[in-house]
């Protein structure tokens, strides 16, 4: 058996295989399809500080092979999280990485400092970057100051890992990685949605209630690539490659671009295993192709 | 009934073309047969063709719990219906399901007013097979765009009290919307307890539903369609908003898993 | 029949349907396909002042719906373009723009005055925004400060009609799009392609030669759609939409967004008639629709 | 021949599995059958599975101008040939084509040395139909991987003065690369003048070709393949390097339009 071992920051992952926040509720919706301790790691979907209802309906659109989401964060707040879901996480013999989002900057350090005192959570997710929120929502990662005053802030009020995840709809990733990076975050996580829309001609109406949403799946696959691998060249933290992550190749060409490891996102909705049958595809590549530690696939590009 | 979630290849027993555009599948699977009830759902991943990304929800129309099947009743409207028609007997389907709530009946009932528009009708015949050993009176409202888009109507021939068919352009039975036929028929009831309707359709006949329930002071339960992502709680796509927040304080429930099955009055239609 | 005409700066097209520039070579390559003078206009493969070879192979990958594109402007240069390219291009009965771009600020006006002498040429559209050119690219339209003084040079050069075509790879397209406006651009033309990447597992090595590639094709739609929208709100000169077009639908939604006319792109590579479809398409809605103009469409967005 | 280009949609006269995962389909088409040469190629649209874009590109194999029909070859190696199995006689198949230039024959030439790899033998039954009419003696080298992979050996049969095959795994013919038979045969043959080589197949192929045509100083056509994503020049997606720069300047000419046929000196393999 090859080792799939990877680490993030002083993060130990049994393998590189992990779900995306949001696209995975709070494991527990996937537990009865699976054996949910042969991932890498569970990401939970975004928490705040108090709970929100998310936004109006539709919140959804099928586009050409991807999706369009506007969400809005519906979730039961941190408190809720903690006598809620994680009494559920806790049981879980694999990574519990907690995603959570403030409206202002000052809220992610209050979530992460009320979650601190939680056990069975291995580390956290920072959602700089959801683009369907009106309180700040993308701009905490659109701006490299920002992103990094924020992450120190962050920084302080925890000793567990923490991950930076970024927004695609910037002009230089790797420059909000640099700045994440100089906050004190132990890995970044890229991509997260990209601001799309779809129009219904009949009624002339956004197909989104927001008019504009998160575009996800493998559509944006080439693109989230590409900054994936932007970052892997300039930055020195771990990067987790997200988007459009939907087979075994998919997620080994984030590893060979240079990701330490991935998340599985849209794809878990049409394919609750698609997440597990990943794990054991990158297990029998290894295999097949004598590789002894999967640490040898990543960043490996041949140019 | 709280079923373990399951994705599983089930084979196509049987593949039809049963009216203009409609189709029905019958699955092969024992513990759909066995167990679902009607207003739950399948979430079938369609061939993957035309950029499809997302399965598609279909009601759980029949079952026959000897051979162990159960049938699908579709109509093509988009890209994933017509996908589907491309399946053939013998093939597997990829489903996810038995899915979301159910109907349910009262103790009190003595009247089932199914109120069905389109492919609404869906849920319907397996609702009879579910309370079928109830001393309930059945009445169907029934109503399509046009004569050749009925379908089962054989089988409500036989387990049905009153039947009340309507056509949009009148080609068969009363022409105009079925409601108007619901209206009349709930304007002549004399009594009204144990009166209950149930009803599935497009949002239009169910915000009309609504009302009429609503001024005749007659319960009702609802299955609603949404767009589904995952159909399994896992995405928050599929929200229907409530008249006044639930005891939890959730403004939105989902489709999905607290329905599709709502009651009527809790729920809010945006028409 | 419905009135399609559109007007952009001075420049009256027919219809709102016209060809991207690089997809539709100098209109030649697609002439014994459909009669050209049913388009609105056509735009041209990019011209620059010298000679350009173009990028190694391999230039093109197909990805999942979309492809990726590293082709480096191959092209005979200003004066070859005049001699090989004009006397075609002039017996056609449409408007024809010309893709220019230069390898410095510079020769962007020096190309324009050197086309300005020449007949049968309607308006310049400036590629500010090619992702596979090593010199400059990409970078004339990340910076707005550029982007403006670089119009307003062109401004000088010429009376034609000047459409600033604009890189999607920034963080907010419509700053770029009011700097040309500032600038003195007529219109402008969005998207060009996604900075992309793909990576062929069985060698390791990127699938197109230059590594990342412009990502085009109906995966872009959803967010060249959005970034269509995001300049319709914010800057007064016409927007030309550009980014996975295939069908009428397409083209209407970037109507309804608010885009005065439509480029198709990378559908005429499968299907060399998309675009005349097209025209074909919208003059059969509006006639459904008793539309009596074009301009009853463009920018209905019920929202 | 200058053709004008077309799309078209052609009648699928028959569609056959001929081999392991290797087709072939019989298409109507008056003006291919009537006029195409051995090289030129049409580029298909398949069916839209699987998230395809392109059009794929295949070589026209043989006609018959009789029947105003004419055949291509395919195997089956990615999403798109294995789209392509779908199709069903009697359909249609949207086409463009003929595509690009072909192989030509010099005045003086006696013998036409034909070398494929695996698919690479589509354009030499219409090379010989093509030729026939010369006084040419053709030699066929053919090589696959294994015995269940060649197609059309019955035409060759009938037409060909000398024929070796190969295989990789030595199930068929001699064992090896069809290469190694071209290179003994080369160096028993006496004279050289009218020998010319005609070569299509899988790059390292076309390359040891190239190495031996040179050496055993023998004038060589390929054809070449690369990724298309139109077939007509428009894209410019596909350009073959050249060794030196053409009259005209250019670095690189376009496997769709220049070619696929070059003259084998002219241009460089990436090996
Ligand atoms: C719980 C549930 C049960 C259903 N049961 C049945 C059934 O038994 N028989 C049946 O024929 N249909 C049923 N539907 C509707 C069916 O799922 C849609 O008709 C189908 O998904 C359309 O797919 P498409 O790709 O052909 O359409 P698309 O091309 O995706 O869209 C075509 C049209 O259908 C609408 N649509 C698409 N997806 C959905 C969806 N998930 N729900 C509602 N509308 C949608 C779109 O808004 C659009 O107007 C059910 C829906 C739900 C949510
Ligand atoms: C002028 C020309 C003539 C051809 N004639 C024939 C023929 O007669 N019979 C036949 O079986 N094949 C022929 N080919 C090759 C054929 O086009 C490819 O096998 C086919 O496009 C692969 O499509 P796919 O979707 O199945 O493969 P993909 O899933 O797209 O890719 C599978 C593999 O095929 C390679 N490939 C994909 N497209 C091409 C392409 N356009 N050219 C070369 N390699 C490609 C890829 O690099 C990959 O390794 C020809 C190619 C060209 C350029
Ligand atoms: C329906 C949906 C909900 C999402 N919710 C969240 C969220 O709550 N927090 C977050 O950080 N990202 C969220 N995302 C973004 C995903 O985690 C992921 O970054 C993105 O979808 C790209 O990956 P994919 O293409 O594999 O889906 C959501 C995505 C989708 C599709
Ligand atoms: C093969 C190819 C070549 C292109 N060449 C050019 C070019 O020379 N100049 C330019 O401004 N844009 C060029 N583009 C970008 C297109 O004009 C267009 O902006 C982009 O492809 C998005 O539209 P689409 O999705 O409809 O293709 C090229 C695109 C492709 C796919
Ligand atoms: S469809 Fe995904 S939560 Fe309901
Ligand atoms: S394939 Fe497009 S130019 Fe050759």
């Amino acid at each position: 058996m090859s080792n799939l071992e990877v680490k993030i920051g002083n993060l130990e992952l049994k393998n590189p295989v992990t779900v995306a926040s949001g696209t995975f509720g709070y494991a527990e919706e996937f537990a009865d399809f699976f054996d949910l301790n042969l991932l890498g790691g569970i990401i939970t979907k975004t928490v705040t500080l108090e709970p929100r209802h998310g936004n109006p309906p539709p919140r959804i659109a099928e586009t050409s092979g991807g999706m369009l989401n506007s969400i809005g964060l519906p979730n039961v707040g941190v408190q809720g999280f903690i006598t809620e879901k994680m009494p559920f996480l806790r049981t879980l013999k694999t990574k519990v990485i907690v995603n959570v989002a403030g409206k202002v900057g000052e809220e992610f350090p209050e979530i992460v400092r009320i979650l601190d005192d939680v056990d069975g959570i291995h580390a956290y997710e920072l959602n700089y970057s959801c683009p369907n929120v009106k309180e700040g929502g993308l701009s905490f990662s659109a701006n490299a100051t920002v992103a990094e005053k924020l992450t120190a802030s962050v920084r302080k009020a925890t000793t567990r890992p923490i991950i930076a995840k970024l927004t695609p709809n910037v002009t230089s990733i790797s420059k909000i990685g640099l700045a994440v990076e100089n906050g004190g975050a132990d890995a970044v996580s890229a991509v997260n949605t990209f601001v799309g829309m779809a129009i219904d001609l009949e009624t002339k109406k956004p197909k989104i209630a927001t008019i504009t949403a998160g575009y996800s799946g493998p559509p944006i696959k080439p693109i989230a690539l590409a900054k994936v691998f932007e970052l892997c060249q300039k930055i020195s933290i771990p990067v987790i490659g997200i988007g459009g992550i939907a087979s075994t190749t998919d997620a080994l060409e984030f590893l060979v671009a240079g990701a330490t490891a991935i998340q599985v996102g849209t794809a878990n909705f049409y394919d609750p295993c698609a997440s597990v049958k990943i794990v054991q595809g990158i297990t029998g590549y290894c295999r097949e192709n004598n590789i002894e530690k999967i640490s040898d696939i990543i960043g490996s590009l041949n140019i | 009934m709280k079923d373990k979630k399951r994705a599983i290849a089930v084979p196509i027993q049987s593949f039809n073309k049963i009216t203009d555009e409609i189709y029905s599948i019958t699955l092969y699977d024992q513990l759909i047969a066995g167990h679902a009830h009607s207003g739950q759902f399948i979430n079938v991943l369609v061939p993957r063709a035309n950029d499809i990304l997302w399965r598609r929800p279909f009601g759980i129309h029949r079952i026959n719990a000897d051979t162990g099947t159960f049938d699908i009743v579709f109509k093509v409207v988009g890209r994933g219906t017509k996908a589907l028609t491309t399946i053939k007997t013998g093939d597997k389907l990829d489903i996810i399901g038995p899915l979301g709530n159910h109907f349910t009946c009262p103790p009190d009932i003595n009247e089932a007013i199914m109120v069905a528009g389109g492919l609404g009708i869906a849920p319907f015949p397996l609702f009879i097979q579910d309370t079928g050993n109830k001393n309930i009176q059945y009445t169907l409202f029934y109503g399509t765009k046009s004569k050749n888009q009925f379908c089962s109507l054989d089988f409500f021939n036989t387990t049905v009290d009153n039947r009340f068919l309507a056509t949009e352009d009148g080609s068969f039975g009363a022409k105009g919307f079925i409601t108007d036929s619901l209206e009349r028929y709930l304007k002549g009831l004399t009594a009204k307890d144990g009166k209950y309707i149930y009803v599935c359709g497009p949002t239009p006949l169910l915000a009309r539903v609504k009302q009429l329930a609503h001024r005749f002071n007659i319960r009702a339960q609802v299955s609603v369609e949404t767009m589904m992502a995952c159909g399994f709680g896992a995405c928050m796509g599929c929200p229907v908003p409530l008249e006044k927040p639930a005891k939890d304080g959730r403004k939105y429930l989902l489709a999905c898993k607290d329905g599709p099955v709502f009651n009527m009055e809790d729920i809010v239609f945006d028409e």
